[in-house]
């Protein structure tokens, strides 16, 4: 891809968040005036726990240059444990998604307080750009044609 | 006096069919012990000897297992559509088993009534079927319990013929001889094809056995059936479908999808109610379509002894190994006296 | 063996201890070995034990037609034997009510043993009712039992995604890995439900990666390696591979191995605050 | 037409809910020649398309006089409905058809008629209402058993009336026992007991019962007490169907391929066909 073409174009990511941390956290980052990329389209769902890896496969099959998963921090759960759950599906499923040869540098996880609202916009911003230098996640979009 | 040609020049002519931009489709292996028709990109590909039966079948040129039917675009309160002419580039079927090749033509019934699926018939007129006789079979063919034989020219446009180093090529259509024209030898010889499997059932007495359709063999013949689509998937003449619509918010596709009447969803309302809601009545279902319901509305058997069922089972319940449970049942006199 | 495998089941079903055995049987004698049904005390003599006997029949032990049949008494195999206590583990299956017989098993497949076989741990089942026969075959010393995986992990991640897009493409979605799954219990399948479309029914290579993904997920620390979804598929699909490649995960992340004990909690049911974490930002 | 599967545009012209899951369209061809050249038989049904959705069976449930729209009605249960709930006026959807055969309302003349319905079977039976009773002079007397679980089940209730200030025309109203609200007027029991109690004369008669097989089941004896025979009492089939033209395998009910030789048919037909459905 050329430099031109690079900055032409426009990632689009998909991030899933919890209710109660990352969602407010993002709610945060923007009552603070803090600036992130509008790349990032943002699905509320109740708890880490709660997001299924078909809605990862989804976001791909939509056409999702990079997807995000957000929750609680270890140990501040609403449910008590679903991201400790969430966790270990992630460990797994990123070593499947390994295994079909599936870029894991399109797939982020993070734990992002309802407090950590530059914690947000940083990260939003990091992976934007690097989404960006990735380019389209073509090898996805093939599959999907 | 016969026609015959080498099978180096049956290579090459594969070859120049090829790259003329016909499509050409032949038995193949894929990858270690999986044989297929699949689509080939050169003769060195293509199969001619050593094979049974690949393990799919030659419906899948025809009756593809996903076809775009059309396209849809959303837009406010509007919808616009867009018709998918059914493709019809040439194609050539090569080296297909006559039951496979008889399949076809079984099949044309189905889709030319009433109305005709233009899918299905154009590429059905936009295809050469070059068949290839069977020297040996294997446990599952049954081809000759159906009337149909290791040389069976039905629905075939050429028939080739194993013969030392090449094949003996009967012409058996106009589009077969173009095809052939120009490239065979005379010869003095002719093919002797081996006699096919033993028949092992009639479809009369099948016929006659299916008329007992609360047979309690359905419970206990069929318990190991696992509910897959393998058997109806792999059948050349199995031809269920499925409709479905996939897109996005702004538009997408309506398309037809193989379906087996083997799943548990087939026949399913939205309301929970299932007519066939245990696995014997779906075996019953398959066995009643092909050797009855078909037969009494078209006029011909919907099996044409490939065993795919068989070879493809998990649990190696083949549509042969019922029918015969189902007339071993039966008294030797019934059917026969037809 | 055999006679001692009949002998066993016709005592059953004699004693009114089971009302049906599930089996291997043959409906010829040259004929594939399938799994069979015998109700009734004269039908063992119908039941075989041979190298072709693949079947893992644990699968049958949650399907209704056959539960409606009463009481089962199951033959596994050592490999077999793992999957049933996933099942039970999974409350699918009360454990007091199967009799479950064991069958001593040097490997299974002729003349070649299946791939499985030769790096089973497990020729002598555990956790069983009664074990049938006796063999000193035992796991290869100093294997890897995920060779396999090792061996295509090193191939580049786009070698890895064009070797599953050249499988899946072959996927005619029949259903005959789920099917044929003793772990793939669910009431519904999560394709067949419609509201919403999940996964795409269309057999095209969205549908068929979706899918596919889906089914090896969902089996993530469940799956026992018992082979048969990749020994039934009509499209040769190398499934156990991505079974394998999840396995690996299990143990190399939490030292768990689905089957092997029914103490252990399950892998994807339980968690550690311990757990490692180093790919979460 | 080359492609079979390829349906018609359709402007939604209004939307009725008649009870809390029960909607009933009228739509008109969006091409004003193809609404002008359409036609059909009472008792045909048609495959409705939402388009991201997918296709459904219902019965067009206007009658074939009709000549400016046709009229469906369906239930919210599945995947289709549930999104064709949300259809407003104004809307898009895509129909095909007509499909399958229709009632005999020829065969029908001079006789007189008994209508069954129950819950949400009034729909189909009501095509063939509205067909008799505009041609009024052809039939003999005609009476409508209309059945439900509660007042608020029944559909079409507007239209009941109308029917009855027909001559010779009688509609028997009935809730299920226990459903009865303060206000209601009509019998209150099981369809087939309130009809075993109507006096419904039962000579020269052609009796059309629709709804479900428990219904049916318990209807029948009494029809056949009352002397109605097999031959004369009518059903529709709603066995699931894809294609709609007898390619797609889905419907059949033993030989017999529901889309084209059916959905209506005689209970002396069903009975000798195997019960798939």
């Amino acid at each position: 891809m050329s430099e031109t073409e690079k900055t032409a174009f426009e990632p689009k990511i998909v991030a899933y968040v919890c209710n109660w941390c990352t969602y407010l956290g993002a709610d945060l980052a923007g009552t603070n005036r803090l600036e992130y990329p509008s790349n990032v389209r943002i699905v509320r769902l109740p708890c880490t726990g709660r997001i299924d890896f078909n809605l990862i496969i989804k976001a791909f099959e939509m056409g999702a240059d990079m997807v995000v998963v957000s929750g609680c921090h270890p140990g501040d759960c609403h449910y008590t444990a679903g991201n400790y759950h969430a966790r270990r599906r992630w460990t797994l499923f990123r070593d499947l998604l390994e295994t079909m040869g599936i870029d894991l540098n399109r797939i982020h996880f993070a734990w992002i307080s309802a407090a950590e609202g530059k914690k947000f916009a940083e990260f939003i911003t990091e992976i934007t750009d690097k989404a960006r230098q990735l380019g389209p996640y073509q090898a996805y979009r093939e599959i999907c044609e | 006096m016969s026609e015959t040609i080498t099978q180096q020049a049956l290579r090459a002519l594969v070859d120049e069919w090829i790259g003329a931009g016909t499509k050409v489709a032949g038995p193949s292996y894929v990858k270690k012990d999986l044989c297929q028709y699949v689509p080939l990109t050169s003769s060195a590909e293509l199969l001619l000897e050593g094979f049974i039966h690949p393990r799919n079948s030659v419906k899948d040129f025809f009756f593809p297992r996903h076809e775009k039917i059309y396209e849809y675009t959303l837009k406010g309160h509007e919808v616009e559509l867009a018709d998918m002419t059914p493709a019809s580039t040439p194609q050539v079927i090569v080296a297909a088993r006559p039951c496979d090749t008889a399949a076809v033509a079984i099949l044309d019934a189905v889709f030319n009534w009433g109305e005709k699926d233009e899918f299905y018939t154009q590429r059905r007129e936009a295809a050469t079927i070059v068949a290839l006789a069977c020297v040996t079979h294997d446990s599952h063919c049954f081809c000759t319990s159906v009337g149909i034989g290791p040389d069976a020219e039905k629905g075939a446009d050429v028939m080739l013929l194993p013969l030392d180093g090449g094949f003996e090529v009967r012409c058996l259509t106009e589009k077969g001889k173009t095809l052939f024209a120009g490239r065979t030898q005379p010869s003095d010889k002719t093919a002797v094809i081996p006699e096919g499997p033993k028949v092992k059932v009639s479809p009369e007495q099948v016929r006659a056995a299916l008329e007992d359709y609360d047979n309690p063999l359905w419970k206990t013949a069929t318990l190991r059936c696992l509910s897959c689509g393998a058997c109806s998937f792999t059948c050349p003449t199995c031809h269920c479908f499925d409709i479905v619509d996939e897109g996005n918010a702004h538009g997408g596709c309506r398309a037809k999808n193989w379906d087996s009447c083997q799943l548990c969803m087939f026949t399913k309302h939205a309301s929970g109610h299932n007519p066939r809601n245990v696995q014997g009545q779906r075996q019953r279902q398959r066995t009643q379509h092909k050797f009855r319901i078909y037969p009494d509305k078209f006029g011909e058997v919907l099996c044409t002894g490939c065993g795919n069922c068989a070879r493809n089972c998990p649990v190696s319940l083949g549509i042969l190994g019922t029918l015969v449970e189902l007339c071993a049942e039966m008294p030797k006199t019934v059917g026969e006296s037809k | 063996m055999i006679e001692e495998i009949r002998q066993t089941c016709r005592t059953l079903l004699e004693a009114g201890t089971v009302n049906v055995v599930i089996a291997y049987g043959q409906s010829n004698p040259d004929g594939p070995v399938h799994p069979i049904f015998v109700t009734k005390p004269d039908d063992v003599e119908k039941i075989v034990w041979n190298k072709q006997c693949f079947a893992n029949l644990t699968t049958y032990l949650t399907r209704k037609e056959v539960k409606s049949l009463g009481k089962a008494a199951i033959l596994v195999k050592g490999c077999d034997a793992r999957s049933l206590v996933v099942l039970v583990q999974e409350s699918q299956v009360e454990r007091s009510d199967v009799h479950v017989i064991g069958l001593a098993c040097e490997g299974v497949g002729e003349p070649e043993l299946a791939g499985k076989c030769r790096v089973c741990e497990v020729h002598m089942p555990v956790g069983v009712d009664v074990t049938i026969g006796s063999t000193e075959a035992a796991a290869p010393e100093g294997q890897n039992r995920y060779a396999l995986v090792d061996e295509f992990m090193k191939k580049s991640p786009e070698e890895r995604m064009a070797f599953w897009k050249q499988e899946f493409e072959r996927c005619v979605r029949c259903y005959a890995c789920r099917g044929v799954c003793p772990l793939c219990y669910c009431n519904q399948c999560i394709v067949d439900k419609n509201r919403p479309v999940v996964i795409d029914t269309s057999a095209t290579l969205k549908g068929n990666f979706a899918w596919n993904i889906t089914r090896a997920f969902h089996l993530a620390g469940r799956c026992v390696s018992c082979g048969e979804c990749t020994r039934v598929c009509p499209a040769g699909i190398d499934l156990r591979m991505l079974n394998a490649s999840l396995a690996q995960s299990a143990e190399k992340h939490f030292n768990y191995r689905a089957g092997m004990d029914p103490e252990t909690p399950p892998v994807i049911g339980t968690y550690n605050a311990e757990d490692k974490e180093n790919f979460i930002r | 037409m080359s492609n079979i599967y390829m349906p018609d545009l359709m402007e939604v012209v209004e939307v009725k809910q008649h009870t809390a899951d029960v909607k009933s369209v009228k739509i008109k061809f969006k091409d004003p020649e193809k609404q002008a050249k359409f036609s059909f038989r009472v008792g045909q049904f048609g495959m409705y398309s939402l388009f991201g959705e997918g296709e459904s069976t219902f019965n067009i449930c206007s009658s074939s006089n009709w000549k400016d729209h046709i009229e469906f009605c369906f239930r919210k249960t599945g995947k289709v409905t549930d999104a064709l709930w949300r259809v407003d006026e104004g809307d898009t959807i895509g129909f095909r058809g007509p499909y399958g055969n229709s009632y005999p309302m020829e065969a029908w003349e001079g006789k007189n008629l008994v209508f069954i319905g129950g819950g949400i079977a009034m729909p189909p039976i009501r095509c063939a209402i509205w067909y008799a009773l505009e041609n009024r002079a052809k039939y003999g007397d005609i009476t409508i058993v209309y059945g439900a679980r509660t007042p608020r089940d029944l559909v079409f209730t507007d239209e009941l009336e109308k029917w009855a200030e027909y001559d010779r025309v009688r509609v028997i109203q009935c809730v299920d026992p226990g459903g009865e609200t303060p206000e209601w007027k009509g019998e209150v029991g099981l369809i087939p007991n309130v009809l075993a109690a109507a006096n419904v004369p039962a000579g020269n008669t052609a009796a059309l019962v629709i709804g479900p097989p428990i219904m049916i089941k318990f209807t029948l004896p009494v029809l056949d007490r009352m002397g109605v025979l097999a031959p004369d009492i009518y059903t529709s089939l709603e066995n699931r169907m894809k294609c709609g033209v007898g390619k797609c395998g889905r419907c059949n009910c033993g030989p017999v391929y529901v889309c084209k030789e059916g959905p209506i048919f005689t209970m002396e037909q069903l009975n000798a066909l195997p019960a798939d459905f």
